[in-house]
């Protein structure tokens, strides 16, 4: 699904209420036909969430900060060594993340995510920061995602070229 | 997808790798521990400064003062609980984690308590045997600012929970904190002034101990709900 | 049953409400305070012990309590908002909190106005009271604070819920340390506790007083409740309506 | 009143200020806002 809208348009409230951040004042969001507020270990079990800040530590290298999050997750079937290459970060791995710049951060921000090994991607503005290669890789990513089942809420400023069934809700 | 999601995370692994995540940041920026400590250390100075040095004045004085000033400098290490966490985004990270979010409320205030109040309590003999304080006293001194740190960050993260993301972060935190600290305050101080005075002191060690149970189980849930809620 | 607790809790019923009531309840309260002003002032039998300034106990009686119950109002209106989600329960607990700042001033000053003749001083540590009163008067100053520093109504009423409920279990371990804390150093306190019972001639302007203010207070509740309603439902239809056909009272 | 005269007085008169305060002051408020609300929705009709 993709959230489309301008700046203001309300993109990031509607993700941050689904992602339960945000109490709504009307109104309810289901996961599996029961509302998230009473499930909301289950639900966030089954979410990752990519908002504009990279919830890195800056002081912290690039491998603590993912030991980290999946020391709060059970353990994924991915492996990092896997997935840092993919992401063309397997080189950056013993830096603190202040050394990287904003793109970098953001691939280590996608390495989480895909370490988290969960159903439902909450993407907002996802290709904020990042050059052409790794918006093509951010594509073929969620591509992968959606082929195996997975769900994605992804919010743009612009239309995105995916190759799957997308809706798109603009706000 | 895989069958992760089904799998709850273990609990404790999520507290200990929140305590072990910010010691670890407290290692790498060890401004952040030392200059509350500093900040202590110098409080305790000014006072002989402006009351004289009198034996018998800083006996008297010791304990209230060691105490005011060690809730004065928790006070300061209280305000970046929070604040560098909601800053780079890994609070709100930690909100849709699938861990319980009182029990990593814990852990970052137990990896507080480590950074702010254990520190205080081990430079506090020091600045005690200044105070012309004798030796069993300090033992009472040092036993009632552990339970009273402890007290004092779990109370102290609610307020901080509270005030996160605020502009005038800072001067509302003691506004807020400061009614809330005054029972550990009055009680641990005074247990102190009993023991220098050679009364019975254990109710006020007992009372302490309470409130640092009574914190402890409660606050976690409290803070929790505050920092859901500043952060909305 | 919901449904009419939600129907008596919409805002424009409350507002109307609100109004209706308010003279219902000033009016006898303002009756029963001149009665035990009166009473209290030139009828009630002197005190063996403090004289003619034991009448001071017919204001500090009623302010002490009145402070306390704002609190209370405050933390079970913040509980009541957090749980069910009842907007109205944030909003009493709003307009209660300044009233409620208000009436603790005044059990300080009339206490420290007592204690001069008393005890030959303005402000007397030793006094259990008068101190839990002042840190009561602290966490009044820092719920507005808290209030006041969050734009957001919505936001401000949750996280004041919050340090409400915890600043009420604090007044209660306030309370018993301060009290320890004084046993310690031979305080002395204003009203003896577990004494002969009072002159009925004394009580009964005493109680008069507590229900007058009390009454009083409500009033005035009910009025600040319909300006924090009109305010938060500034954007609203039937304000607009409401106002446009020039009702609604100023 | 015997000598306590002037602090019975005194408290009585802090009580009545008090209440006094409290009125006034919702009373003022209430006007306030009421007035706010009013300028603001006239304005709206008569850009309408």
């Amino acid at each position: 699904m993709l959230l489309r809208g301008q700046n203001g348009s309300g993109k990031t409230s509607l993700m941050r209420a689904i992602a339960g951040l945000l109490s709504l004042e009307s109104g309810e969001i289901l996961w599996g036909g029961e509302p998230v507020l009473q499930q909301r270990q289950l639900f966030h079990g089954s979410l990752v969430w990519l908002a504009h800040s990279s919830g890195l530590k800056a002081d912290l290298t690039l491998v603590e900060n993912l030991e980290f999050e999946r020391a709060l997750r059970p353990q994924s079937a991915h492996e990092p060594e896997h997935v840092f290459e993919r992401l063309g970060i397997e080189r950056l791995k013993g830096l603190p993340v202040r050394f990287l710049s904003a793109g970098q951060q953001r691939r280590v921000a996608f390495a989480r995510m895909l370490l988290a090994d969960v159903s439902l991607w909450l993407l907002d503005e996802p290709f904020t920061n990042l050059d052409q290669d790794g918006r093509e890789l951010v594509i073929e990513l969620t591509e992968e995602h959606l082929a195996s089942g997975g769900l994605c809420v992804m919010s743009a400023h612009q239309d995105v070229d995916i190759a799957a069934t997308i809706k798109t809700v603009s706000l | 997808m895989s069958d992760n999601e089904a799998q709850q995370p273990a609990i404790l692994a999520g507290l200990i790798a929140v305590i072990r995540r910010d010691l670890l940041l407290a290692w790498k920026r060890p401004g952040d521990v030392l200059n509350p400590l500093f900040f202590f250390a110098m409080v305790c100075t000014l006072f002989p400064l402006a009351v004289g040095p009198g034996a018998t004045q800083l006996m008297f004085i010791g304990p209230g003062v060691l105490w005011v000033a060690a809730l004065l400098a928790t006070l300061l290490s209280l305000n970046s609980l929070f604040m560098s966490d909601y800053e780079d985004g890994s609070l709100e990270q930690l909100l849709v984690s699938p861990q319980p979010l009182p029990v990593l409320v814990l852990g970052k205030t137990i990896a507080h308590w480590l950074c702010s109040g254990v520190p205080l309590v081990l430079v506090s003999p020091l600045l005690a045997a200044t105070y012309r304080m004798p030796t069993d006293v300090i033992g009472v001194m040092m036993l009632t600012l552990t339970l009273g740190t402890v007290c004092l960050s779990l109370l102290g993260s609610i307020g901080a929970a509270l005030t996160v993301g605020l502009n005038r972060g800072t001067a509302l935190l003691s506004l807020l904190i400061l009614p809330l600290a005054m029972p550990v305050l009055l009680l641990g101080a005074n247990t102190v002034s009993l023991a220098a005075d050679n009364e019975m002191y254990s109710t006020g060690i007992w009372a302490l101990g309470a409130y640092a149970v009574a914190a402890l189980s409660l606050s976690p849930y409290a803070t929790a709900a505050a920092l859901r809620i500043s952060n909305e | 049953m919901w449904t009419f607790f939600h129907r008596l809790a919409s805002p424009p019923h409350i507002y109307r409400l609100a109004a209706t009531f308010a003279p219902w309840l000033l009016f006898p309260g303002l009756v029963l305070v001149a009665y035990g002003t009166f009473v209290g002032l030139f009828v009630a039998p002197t005190d063996y012990q403090q004289g003619d300034a034991f009448r001071i106990i017919y204001v500090h009686v009623p302010a002490a309590y009145l402070s306390m119950m704002a609190y209370m109002i405050m933390a079970v209106g913040g509980g009541i908002g957090l749980i069910w989600r009842i907007k109205l329960a944030h909003t009493v607990g709003a307009a209660a909190a300044p009233l409620g700042a208000a009436f603790t001033l005044l059990a300080l000053l009339t206490g420290s106005i007592w204690g001069r003749p008393m005890w030959g001083t303005w402000w007397e540590w030793g006094d259990p009271r008068l101190t839990s009163e002042l840190i009561l008067l602290f966490l009044y100053f820092g719920y507005m604070a808290l209030r006041a520093a969050i734009d957001d109504t919505l936001k401000a009423d949750k996280a004041c819920a919050v340090l409400a409920l915890v600043g009420v279990v604090n007044v209660v371990i306030v309370h018993y340390s301060v009290e320890w804390w004084s046993s310690l150093h031979q305080g002395q306190t204003l009203l003896r506790k577990g004494g002969p019972a009072m002159d009925p001639a004394m009580l009964y302007p005493l109680l008069a007083m507590i229900l007058g203010f009390t009454l009083i207070f409500g009033a005035l509740l009910l009025r600040r409740v319909r300006t924090e309603v009109l305010y938060r439902e500034r954007r609203t239809r039937w304000v607009r309506e409401m106002i446009m056909a020039g009702q609604g009272g100023k | 009143m015997g000598n306590y005269g002037a602090y019975v007085w005194t408290c009585f008169a802090l009580a009545l200020a008090v209440l006094v305060y409290s009125d006034w002051s919702a009373r003022v408020r209430h006007k306030r806002v009421y007035r706010d609300i009013e300028v603001r929705i006239k304005a709206l009709e008569e850009r309408e």
